[in-house]
């Protein structure tokens, strides 16, 4: 077993561990809370008032350009670790490709700016 | 050496079954929540192939902002009637055919691609760190797809703003 | 001085070109364009002629195009026979553009008219100094193109334009034998080069029946050009154009281009079979006769004019024929000058007069001196009177037709020796002397009537190079190279017959219409049958033989119609039915789409598995 | 043995961290308390109230937990393990000193940042499947912000590493003979609130504050279920807070004392840090917090990273110059925000 | 040592129920997680011939790492078209979506 799959080994165990951990606290919480269900108790609190229409609403379509835009310098930081390891050894090329690749994503952010799809309501 | 292949066999089960469940389920969000399940799972794998990089990539990019984006939009379209997602028909008419398609399809690759025989390393060497090998190989041969990818981005970003823009 | 022989053709091109380019603009000064160009030009030639004096031959060319292996070439072949057509065409070509000054003052495209001519004028020199078949034809057409437009100058008159379109369709049907020759010269010999193909020739190795067969297709191009027999009907209609124009163009030069070029292909008459040259003397005769007897009838004083061209071309086909080759280029050349003189006379007396029926004009001398004194030399020299001309071209052809021993061709070119001398003082007696009819008839203005002195000049003089008088230098100058022409005896019988023919001509015609005696209807209608013979005979043929083409053609339309349009739309509606068939595959559900594109791929799959792998 | 060992010291572990987080509790209760010129818990174990975690974690213990009728039943369940399985899981990948560590990940920055982003799926999970509109919506917004805020802590993060030219943590703070705080100011700044963001504390805790929107989205839990949302966020306190220390304040450097001394006083003084700054700060408008996300966070970090890879490649001894105009910019960067912010 | 076949065989099959999934789903959302499917079964085909085939140039890992940010941005666009589709149609069942209808 290398080392590179003891680390995956450890990384799951550890999971196991939360999950069995999380699942103890939650049956040994069972057996000692009491279980009265009533009418009342089961529906959606809604600050006392009687829940009405469906618990469903629409968004703006705001939120999804958020998402979009995480995506996006999600993937730049995916680039940027490996180019923030290695980029001594390569000097002043790689500097300018990075500086570009920052400058590309950094113009999406500003048209998004501009545009004020950034404002949140 | 059965612990990889314990290892391989769970994942393959999880990830293979986390699909099936996504494409027959009535349950839309039900359907979003096990793609970041399987992907994942297939982290994971990349995990069990030595490329750490690219589990940790592949859980940042599909299991954190894709899964966003897919339940961010679901939201938006109201494509969701009631959580219990009862009611609405999830598949359309040709669900018999396409099956047959797919399967059609399997058939056709395995038996293509199975019996080829490969020029397989036996020993797979596991790089030290395999972040900085990819880097340097990245930063070094493959800069143009690099950029490249920064202008797609761009590209997408600046089409998604003009076409979600229009409403409000 | 040879080599530079292409500015002469070139310069008349630059003026056609700038004039062309300037249209609207440059009006009247367009003619001194032109003739500057062509003054040029005439000097160049004349430089040249010096250049050829001892008989000797430049040849240049260069390689115009080459497409695959066959490679056109384009240049010039300067012998005496294209020196002397060079001083002919220019000179000719340069008074004709002065008179023009002054008989198309105040017309409305003056400036198209000089481009044309200068057109003309420069295609003419190109034919005359081609070394090559194909050079030869090309400028041929080029010929053929302005004589078209300039007979069609007035082309808001119906006639004039009809006119044109007949000259130019009765032309290109000579044209097309002219090419089906050279296309089969070149078949044989794979060249177009003049001294190429005589090498050939001289060598032999063509058959006989093919050169005889190119000969005569050569001649039927010729027959075209130069108005004989069948496909003279163009040349009198061509009278619609103006005067300055027939005088250029339909009579001295584009027609002689006929004989030109039975001239420079005369090794291919030679080799060929003896019918050949037959052919070409029967049909120079026949021409000659039937238009001197047509031209007898006429009262259009250009009408009498062209059909006397048609007859005196018949004349120098009929020498070449009789193998005369120095006899007919000689004809060519004198005529050239005194059939100018005798079109331009006639234009400044329409000009005068206003009219243009003979009948309508009379004791013109007293009026119009210059042109009537001038119009008797040219006159006199064509009915073949001793000192002019005239008279020694004529003999010069009728000793080589005594000689080569045709004797029935002699006494057909004597009858019509005396008829052209009967029909040429009939209509100097009707035009000159008599009763002045119009009061107001009046001279030409200068530049008018300057050309016409300086053209009277050769007219009367030339003959006088070509004559025994100076043993014939002029026939030794242009004779073929190698045919050395043995100084004959000068011929007296035939001098004393031909002057005899002459003279009765005009004793004849001045009874007849000198004195007006006998009233001369009467004979003038029992001739009148003939002009039957011209008119009515050959257009009716020609008629019919539309007639029938057409009704032809409406049978083929017909079938076509019925038969290939039906299969077109039937194929058209067999597809119809299948794209409604098949349009309805797309219906918009996507996923199908997907799913069609997943099946092909599976199947294109396998396909390469099992090609390639298996 | 060795199979089962990492299952003990994952086990060693989870109690240890558990234990802090009691004595945590506590703290802040006491914090808060102080603060606002009060006791804070005094009465539950006598001396200073010292029992007051342990009771509340009891009370979840026996509280009945309720789960509403429309909604989810798998989904509500899975809600809490989404949110608290990743965090055990990065704990794998913290050292404490390069002697007490559990493995050296060679790209454990990486492992950590990507494992953070699955709270932000445990919190719609729970906020969609309790069938409540409201919690949705307290779902959506929370996420809105907590990925506005993972962005600069990635960022930042990208600084450290390009100092110190490798992923694995170890190695980084082996690298820090001075303290990336020192070199890194924007980037240690940025970070503190990105992660103050991340943890929806303090200033940030838009989402489950109480006078905003009831508990947001976790409004239909109660009882354990509940509690287990609150570990979920302790754990991620305890990985971002030790993130911090070795980043950025060189980990187990110390002078006298032994390595794992000083981590532990570095680590409690981010955490005072925090219980300081959850009590002070007045909570941000949830615009003005997406604002300073997108528009001054990220920005500066993305300036921050820009700086330090110009001054490594070109100037050869780059540590000081680096300080120097890092604090410049810091200083220039925090007058224009405040008359920005006005 | 896992089998190089074992991974195609699973990518295979992983690639099979994305076009099942492609060919099959009515809510455009999930077509577009199906391609997500298919996506990263090519990726681990990749990845398990960079693995096992080239590990010490690892192209293929590099080809993935590309695949990922170019299909991030593929299904960002995607989602967004079908938002417009959504608000132009009020549905986002692709069968009812045919303006492509002859």
């Amino acid at each position: 077993m290398n080392a590179g799959m003891t680390n995956y080994y450890y990384v799951v165990a550890f999971a196991i561990v939360g999950g069995v951990f999380g699942g103890l606290l939650l049956s040994v919480a069972r057996m000692l809370r009491p279980r009265k269900i009533s009418k009342t108790k089961l529906e959606a609190y809604e600050c006392g008032m009687e829940p009405f229409e469906g618990n469903w609403t629409q968004y703006s379509a705001r939120f999804y350009v958020f998402a979009l835009v995480f995506l996006i310098f999600d993937v730049e930081i995916a680039f940027l670790y490996p180019w923030g390891t290695v980029f001594r050894d390569f000097g002043v090329t790689s500097l300018i490709e990075m500086f570009v690749f920052i400058g590309v994503l950094l113009l999406g952010l500003v048209y998004a700016w501009k545009k004020g799809v950034l404002k949140w309501l | 050496m059965s612990g990889q292949l314990l290892a391989f066999w769970a994942l393959s089960f999880v990830i293979l079954s986390g699909a099936l469940y996504i494409v027959m389920t009535k349950n839309i969000m039900h359907a979003v929540f096990m793609h970041l399940l399987t992907m994942s799972m297939i982290a994971a794998v990349y995990g069990l192939l030595h490329a750490d990089f690219m589990a940790a990539m592949q859980v940042l990019i599909y299991a954190g902002a894709v899964t966003a984006m897919v339940v961010f939009a679901l939201m938006l379209t109201k494509s969701q009637s009631r959580p219990d997602g009862a009611g609405i028909a999830v598949d359309n008419q040709q669900r018999g055919a396409s099956f047959l398609t797919a399967a059609g399809f399997l058939a056709v690759v395995i038996y293509v691609l199975v019996p080829q025989k490969w020029a397989v390393h036996e020993a797979a060497p596991v790089v030290k760190s395999d972040v900085a090998a990819m880097g340097a190989i990245i930063f070094k041969s493959y800069i143009l797809p690099f950029e490249v990818i920064s202008v797609i981005l761009l590209a997408a970003l600046i089409g998604v703003i003009v076409l979600a823009r229009k409403e409000d | 001085m040879a080599q530079y022989a292409w500015v002469i053709a070139v310069m008349p091109v630059l003026a056609f070109l700038i004039i062309l380019f300037t249209l609207r603009r440059i009006k009247e000064k367009a003619a001194y364009v032109a003739i500057a160009a062509t003054g040029a030009g005439l000097l160049l030639s004349l430089g040249v002629l010096a250049t050829v004096w001892g008989g000797r031959i430049f040849t240049y060319q260069t390689t115009w195009l080459t497409a695959g292996k066959l490679t056109l070439k384009i240049g010039m072949y300067i012998d005496p026979l294209a020196a002397v057509m060079l001083v002919v065409v220019t000179t000719v070509s340069l008074l004709v553009q002065i008179y023009s000054i002054g008989y198309m003052k105040g017309e409305k495209r003056l400036s198209w008219y000089y481009a044309a001519v200068s057109l003309f004028t420069a295609s003419m020199l190109s034919l005359v100094i081609a070394n090559n078949f194909l050079q030869l034809y090309i400028s041929w057409e080029l010929v053929g193109l302005c004589s078209y437009l300039l007979i069609g100058f007035w082309y808001e008159k119906k006639s004039a334009s009809s006119a044109a379109m007949k000259a130019f369709i009765i032309t290109r049907i000579g044209d097309v034998g002219f090419f089906l020759g050279l296309a089969l010269l070149f078949v044989n010999t794979h060249t177009f080069d003049f001294s190429a193909v005589r090498q050939i020739v001289a060598a032999g190795s063509l058959g006989a029946g093919t050169l005889t067969a190119i000969a005569l297709l050569f001649f039927a191009g010729a027959a075209g050009k130069s108005a004989q027999f069948p496909l003279h009907v163009w040349l009198p209609d061509a009278m619609e154009g103006p005067t300055p124009v027939s005088a250029l163009i339909h009579a001295a030069t584009m027609v002689a281009a006929g004989v030109y070029l039975v001239a420079r292909s005369f090794f291919i008459f030679e080799a060929a079979h003896p019918a050949a040259l037959q052919v070409v003397a029967g049909i120079g005769a026949f021409t000659a006769i039937l238009a001197a007897v047509i031209a007898v009838t006429m009262t259009d004083i250009k009408k009498v004019l062209a059909y006397s061209t048609i007859s005196q071309l018949g004349f120098m086909m009929a020498a070449l024929g009789v193998g005369g080759y120095t006899a007919a280029i000689f004809h060519l050349t004198t005529h050239a000058f005194f059939k100018a003189l005798l079109f331009l006379g006639a234009g400044s007396v329409i000009h005068g007069a206003g009219t243009q029926n003979i009948y309508e004009m009379g004791g013109l001398l007293k009026k119009m001196k210059v042109t009537g004194w001038t119009f008797l030399i040219a006159t006199l020299s064509i009915a073949g009177i001793v000192p002019l001309s005239g008279f020694w071209s004529k003999d010069e052809i009728l000793t080589e037709a005594a000689k080569s021993g045709n004797y029935i061709i002699l006494g057909v070119l004597l009858v019509t020796a005396f008829l052209t001398a009967f029909y040429m003082f009939r209509l100097y007696f009707v035009v000159f002397t008599g009763p002045v009819r119009d009061e107001h008839a009046h001279e030409s203005p200068a530049v008018m009537t300057y050309p016409l002195l300086i053209l009277a000049v050769p007219a009367a003089l030339l003959g006088l190079a070509g004559s025994p008088l100076l043993g014939n230098w002029f026939t030794k100058f242009i004779a073929l190279p190698g045919a050395e022409h043995i100084a004959a005896a000068p011929d007296y019988l035939m001098m004393g017959l031909s002057t005899a023919a002459a003279l009765a001509g005009i004793g004849f015609s001045y009874v007849l219409y000198g004195r007006r005696a006998v009233t001369a209807w009467s004979v003038v209608n029992s001739l009148s049958s003939f002009s039957w013979l011209n008119t009515t005979f050959v257009d009716k043929t020609i008629r019919d033989g539309l007639r029938v083409t057409l009704g032809i053609s409406n049978g083929l339309a017909r079938f076509d119609t019925r038969f290939v349009d039906g299969i077109v739309n039937g194929v058209g509606g067999v597809i119809g039915t299948f794209s409604r068939y098949f349009s309805r595959a797309n219906s918009g559900f996507i996923q199908r789409y997907a799913m069609r594109f997943v099946i092909a791929f599976m199947l294109l799959a396998v396909a390469v598995y099992f090609v390639l792998v298996r | 043995m060795a199979i089962a060992l990492p299952f003990l010291i994952a086990l060693a572990l989870v109690i240890f961290v558990l234990s802090n987080i009691v004595f945590f509790m506590w703290a802040e209760f006491k914090i808060s308390g102080r603060v606002a010129d009060r006791f804070g818990p005094m009465e539950t174990g006598r001396w200073h109230g010292w029992a007051q975690p342990l009771a509340d974690i009891l009370k979840f213990l026996n509280k009945e937990d309720i789960i509403p009728a429309n909604a989810d039943k798998l989904i509500f369940r899975v809600a809490p393990f989404v949110g608290f399985i990743p965090v055990v899981m990065v704990l794998a990948a913290i050292p404490y000193t390069n002697k007490i560590f559990v493995r050296d990940f060679d790209i454990a920055v990486f492992f950590v940042i990507a494992l953070s982003s699955f709270t932000f799926v445990s919190m719609v999970m729970g906020g969609w499947a309790s069938g409540n509109k409201y919690s949705l919506l307290g779902a959506f917004r929370a996420a809105g912000m907590l990925l506005s805020y993972e962005l600069p802590l990635g960022l930042a993060i990208a600084g450290v590493v390009m100092l110190s030219a490798t992923l694995s943590l170890i190695g980084i703070v082996q690298q820090q003979t001075v303290w990336n705080i020192v070199l890194q100011p924007i980037g240690f700044l940025v970070f503190m609130v990105a992660m103050q963001a991340e943890l929806q504390r303090s200033p940030f805790d838009l989402a489950v504050a109480e006078s905003e929107l009831v508990a947001g989205y976790s409004v239909e839990y109660s009882g354990m279920r509940y509690a287990m949302f609150q570990l979920g966020e302790f754990f991620g306190l305890w990985a971002l807070a030790s993130m911090a220390v070795l980043l950025f304040l060189g980990g187990w450097h110390g002078p006298y004392l032994p390595g794992i001394v000083w981590f532990f006083i570095k680590f409690y003084g981010i955490f005072l840090f925090l219980a300081f700054s959850r009590v002070s700060v007045p909570r941000v408008r949830p615009d003005q917090l997406m604002d300073l996300g997108w528009k001054i966070l990220l920005p500066s970090a993305l300036v921050n990273i820009v700086i330090t890879a110009t001054l490594i490649v070109l100037v050869p001894h780059y540590q000081v110059p680096l300080a120097v105009s890092e604090f410049v910019i810091l200083i220039a960067a925090l007058y224009l925000m405040r008359r920005v912010l006005k | 040592m896992v089998p190089l076949q074992y991974y195609i065989i699973m990518s295979a099959i992983l690639f099979t129920i994305g076009i099942y999934g492609v060919l099959a789903r009515r809510n455009a959302i999930l077509v577009l997680l199906s391609v997500e499917i298919m996506f990263n079964a090519v990726n681990i085909n990749f990845m398990a011939f960079s693995a096992y085939i080239t590990p010490a140039t690892m192209v293929g890992q590099i080809y993935t790492i590309f695949a990922v940010a170019s299909g991030a941005a593929e299904i960002g666009i995607g989602l967004a078209i079908i938002l417009l589709i959504y608000r132009g149609r009020e549905t986002v069942n692709v069968d009812e979506v045919n303006m492509l209808k002859w």
